[in-house]
């Protein structure tokens, strides 16, 4: 043991210094205020107007809310396919359309989406076609929409990965000297998942220009968001990682839109990731498939169509003038057509092309690819020549 | 006798167990209320409450981690992953953790918990929801992995699975789930080890396992017309391997094709066929051949059809048996 | 659009109501302090007594310094054994003594600890024989000591996992009525993985009893804090999960016993996981394979012989004359004589059964494992019998 | 022509490729300065910069999901896996993202990216450093695994992997990282797909891969004592596989042993048996056997040499081809 008496010699002399003074809050500036941020009432009467979050101009309001109705009437229509066999599954966001269009309207068409499942507004309100948008669910091929070209991802299914995702493409954007932001959606159970803890830190070590849009909609299927965490608000994970982080009413679009456009702007600017929790609820059960009887009554639904985004918006629209029943109707008439048409084209049978499924495993099909293709092809000639005999 | 799901036979296994041993808990993924998106945890969760029958964060890493820390405390969790894809976040536990921990502690600690995988399709589920990811845990030593095919499998395979000392990935056949059968519970069908011969043949064995089985025995039938009778052997435990009753059969018949819905590539009917050929070897009248998925990622709904092995697939590679004792062309010309 | 105006309709009455007043600060509580937990100077001397953290009992603290005598010099010891071949390679955990000491003393024998590699100290400070915590690095066998009958994990290498077996351990033991908790040690680097992420958050959501203890050595491997996080500290990370958290000078050894003591009351009391985070450094390479030379310069190890724990505790101890040179004398007799024991038993070449191979993969081997025993059965006895020959 | 080690020839090969195209980014657990813990990134951040070769947070799934992104952003990024069973973290982003993206978006996305993998074992390492992991990215389509087993090749197939269009999974065989032998750099061996004689032979075929090809050559020549003449496969690129070199090699030689050093239950090997039994059927004159680690998750260190394919055990095997062209007794038996 002869360290010890030296290291104290030497530990003597230098260390007779006072304890540093207490530093500044670490945390400030990081964590979320307490309650989630409101600009208006859930009737759509305007709350007081806050430094923070200034309002969003009125003609992108407008905007907002012609793209919530219709995306919702897109995602009844979408409903409704499934009941006609003509969509396997539809994960509805009914109720989440300030979220859906909110997200995508603060970013810019070069910015990069990623959504899951549950963004199928988001996508029309991005503009692609909506029966690209259901090509997933129809299930004639995986991604139906450019991804490249709409710098949009595939919707994502295995839950939370396209957080690293976001980060990593966010990432190579701001290397290679472009200004993109990545906004990514993900749900609260999907927060529980370690790789929204390894995609946010990512973003947050390498300064990534990544927006993380939480749409907290208090479920995961069937389990309650009490049982993904006890932490007071998943805003509150920010700051594990040294993200600013705020919580907002996601059912209030001005809100929405107000904050998700300062975490861009943050993020834009350099200053690296921003996490967004927004409060809001599906109306509908988790897909056409579920039963939501299992686990949420009635009365816990029928309570929230009092915070209806849409309603909401409407109401303050008009009361600020903008917006009359004659432009109401226009866009409801913009929505049924925009139904209407999809609906017609999901009467379509889509052609599929079998031997498709070879074109891109690879850029180049492997030998053995090569050889079960050549199978293929001879199992369909042999197919066909039956039927001719018949 | 009653008439029974496979679904409502895993279902009664899971209740029969969680009756006869207190330290059987059943969590995951939407498994509490909702009885679990296939409903095989179904009423679980009323009938034994929501300490025996519980729903977890969502994070299936996080579901085998605490699986492996109940069992150290002296649980038997059953956990469910929701969809075959959806284990692979758990990958690591399930490669480093579950499948060693009895080998690393020389058996001081072990880890009797059973992983439900609903794996494979033919159900017109979308991407990441019907992958064969059997082969990933056959091939990771200390795991056992089972699939059944029938309903008293499912149920006798799966009460076993949970008495076994050893962790268990037991992996169901999701398109098997509302097939329904004559089934008499609490059954106890042939034990871990055992492959059953489901069809009695004398020309050629089709080995399967899984969703591969009701097509091994369609394509049996179909086959009579062509003049072949087809004996079918039903592997149901890929490990442990019975290579006894494979390799007997395959020694009355001469002939053997393995098929697997799994693409074929370093699957597990590609260890089933070097495994014949080198016990049968002087038997064969001609190579081992197999039929499974195409080397491809699970195609979306509409194109499934095409990847899985299919009935005339089959019958296309049992024609291809050498019944001439001709070599094989396509093989010939290389 | 039907729904729009029946659900504003809807909306206006029930919804007049103010915003709820702002709610208590939800973080209360769950935050740690600013600044590092801290009762003793570098020097020893002691700082003013807290409320929160109360002083250990002295004699524990005099125990606490005899297991980081003898622990430190086990360390030592084992790092001269891999410069003999007798050790393929040793992490050591030299200047982490407080740490590796205060983690195993705030629990009781019938606590489980999740150890890492790093903690070869902690579990000698356990009471396991060394020669069972070495050989794992002596390459004989994976875990040596009896891991169910110590209560103790094997050291767990794929990082992070440990923290989720913690949660399902201490979840466990609750569960049958036991009073266990469970303290999983974890490093600054590992708390990115997102096995961290998704262990601590299930002991929060079922409220395990365990203490989550990382030990911030400011290194992983060759990689700087600055690269896991960009958080103001890693304590920061618990209020994301609902867990209480505090950080601390993990060089100050009353200080960690004091913190851990209270974490793990918090603990076995029943309300839930407790995050600690301890300021520390490792005085010694990753391992004796590793190259500091290429990561980080003399002076900055340096610098931090002035904050040796051991030192520091001794220093301490005189002071308040529970130690004196005599007493000091002993216990450096005693270090001497452990390693020296250590020495010896580590000559001895262990005895390895190559059958054994196949005893524990499964309860009961395969009959395909019985197949290639017998194989290698055979291949030992003909190379005896060639041996035999020559 | 210089002498250099496997070890440099990959280093060699990482900095020309960044050197000749600026798309290439290096990142992952202690790359940067330290050069990685087997020194094959060493010196690339020195000499290109920590935004070209840099560490990362210590997160698996976060190094290859990160690489995903930065793909789709048109960087070409090569990330380092520590060690095999460290990998295991990232597998759902490899078998749900990396293998399935450009089928996912037909084309739209591409994934070019580069997952080292030091593999193997042979070098006394402690547990989750030895695992041969090579079966689950090869049972994964979309995925390129490809490993070398010379100092030319590990510099050709690496530069190869960067350049390729598709992800590639790229096995470094851990315990060969040392051996050193004469190259010229920069040199470009066969491409992938391509499997190579590494010894002529005409009696029966040796068919390795990484870290099992020195055992081979070296078996081979203790071979010749027992009058055995052996050709050496080396099978470098898994996927794509070679099937025209190697039955071609076992249609000569009427005998085929397969080596591989991972435990042998659904690995690459039995892939490769099956495929050689139903190519080579009426060429063979004894059943294509395997020599492979045993099924265990890997050995202590001292332990090790018991569990590797060894010279004696490629020995006994080849023993066991039939010479006498009697069926092997062990199976009769059963
Ligand atoms: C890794 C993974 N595990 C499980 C699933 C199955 N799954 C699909 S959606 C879902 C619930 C997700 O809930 P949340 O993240 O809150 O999003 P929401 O559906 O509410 O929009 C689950 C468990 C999955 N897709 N991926
Ligand atoms: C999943 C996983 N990835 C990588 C490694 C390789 N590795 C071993 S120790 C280490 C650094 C860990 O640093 P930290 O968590 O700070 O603990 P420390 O070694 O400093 O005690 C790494 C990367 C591992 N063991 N497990
Ligand atoms: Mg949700
Ligand atoms: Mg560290």
């Amino acid at each position: 043991m002869t360290t010890t008496p030296q290291a104290v010699r030497r530990a003597s002399p230098r260390t007779r210094r006072k304890a540093t003074p207490a530093a500044p809050d670490p945390s400030a500036g990081l964590l979320p205020q307490a309650e989630p941020v409101r600009l208006l009432n859930p009737d759509g009467t305007p709350l007081p107007a806050r430094e923070d979050y200034p309002e969003p101009p009125v003609e992108a309001l407008r905007e907002m809310y012609r793209r919530m109705v219709v995306g919702r009437r897109f995602d009844v229509q979408a409903t409704a396919l499934t009941k006609q066999g003509r969509l396997a599954v539809y994960p509805s966001s009914r109720g989440q359309e300030a979220c859906q269009v909110g997200g995508v309207l603060a970013l810019r068409d070069t910015d990069w989406v990623f959504p899951t499942y549950r963004e199928s507004m988001a996508l029309t309100a991005r503009g692609i076609d909506p029966v690209e948008v259901l090509t997933l669910l129809r299930g004639d091929w995986h991604c139906g929409y450019d991804a490249a070209a709409r710098h949009t991802a595939p919707q994502c299914t295995p839950l939370a990965t396209q957080c690293v995702h976001a980060a990593g493409l966010a990432y190579g954007e701001s290397y290679q000297g472009r200004d993109t932001v990545a906004l990514a959606f993900i749900g609260d159970g999907a927060t529980s998942e370690g790789d929204f803890h390894e995609g946010v830190n990512f973003a947050a070590v390498f300064k990534a220009p990544v927006v993380y849009f939480v749409q907290n909609n208090k479920y995961a299927i069937s389990v309650p968001l009490s049982r993904q965490t006890a932490a007071p608000s998943l805003a509150y994970k920010g700051v594990g990682y040294g993200v600013p982080s705020d919580q907002v009413d996601g059912n209030d679009p001005v809100a929405v839109l107000a904050v998700l456009t300062r975490a861009v702007e943050h993020a834009r600017s350099g200053k690296g990731p921003f996490l967004v929790e927004a409060h809001t609820y599906r109306m509908e059960p988790h897909t056409n498939a579920d039963d939501q009887t299992r686990y949420r009554d009635a009365e816990e639904v029928e309570a929230w169509r009092d915070r209806d985004p849409i309603a909401r918006l409407e109401a303050y629209l008009r009361d600020r003038g903008v917006l009359d029943d004659a432009a109401v109707a226009v866009i409801a008439d913009e929505a049924e057509a925009y139904a209407a048409a999809l609906r017609d084209r999901m009467n379509a049978q889509p052609a599929v092309e079998p031997l498709s499924l070879f074109d891109h495993v690879y850029a180049e099909p492997t030998p053995q690819l090569v050889e079960q293709r050549e199978q293929v092809r001879a199992e369909l000639a042999a197919a066909r020549e039956e039927e001719g005999d018949a | 006798m009653a008439t029974m799901t496979m679904a409502k036979a895993l279902n009664a296994a899971l209740a029969d167990a969680m009756l006869d041993d207190e330290r059987v808990v059943v969590f995951g993924e939407d498994v509490g209320q909702l009885g679990g998106v296939f409903r095989i945890t179904d009423g679980l969760q009323a009938r034994f409450g929501d300490k025996r029958c519980f729903d977890t964060p969502l994070a299936e890493a996080g579901i085998v981690g605490f699986a492996v820390g109940l069992a150290m405390s002296g649980l038997r969790p059953v956990v469910e992953m929701q969809f075959d894809a959806f284990a692979y976040p758990a990958f690591e536990q399930i490669a480093s953790h579950v499948a060693k921990l009895r080998n690393r502690t020389r058996g001081a600690l072990s880890v009797p918990i059973v992983i439900r995988v609903p794996y494979a399709g033919g159900i017109g589920g979308v991407e990441h929801h019907c992958d064969s990811s059997e082969a990933y845990y056959a091939h990771t030593p200390g795991l056992k992995v089972v699939t059944p095919a029938t309903v008293e499998d499912a149920y006798s395979l799966l009460r076993e699975a949970i008495e076994d000392p050893d962790p268990v990935v037991f992996m169901e056949p999701k398109k098997l789930y509302f097939s329904s059968a004559e089934a008499e519970l609490p059954a106890r069908t042939a034990p871990f080890g055992t492959a059953v011969v489901r069809r009695a043949g004398t020309d050629a064995t089709l080995v399967a396992y899984g969703p591969a089985v009701p097509v091994a025995l369609e394509a049996a039938e179909a086959a009579r017309e062509e003049g072949w009778d087809l004996e079918v052997v039903d592997v149901r435990s890929i490990v442990p391997f019975d290579d006894a009753t494979v390799t007997a059969s395959v020694r009355r018949t001469g002939r053997c094709v393995v098929i697997q819905e799994a693409q074929g590539f370093a699957g597990v009917g590609a260890e089933i066929a070097a495994r014949v050929q080198e016990r049968c070897f002087h038997a064969l009248h001609a190579p081992v051949l197999r039929v499974a998925g195409l080397d491809i990622p699970y195609p979306a709904p509409m194109l499934e059809h095409t990847h899985l092995p299919s009935v005339d697939r089959v019958l296309d590679t049992v024609a291809r048996l050498q019944w001439d004792d001709q070599p094989d062309s396509r093989w010939v010309a290389a």
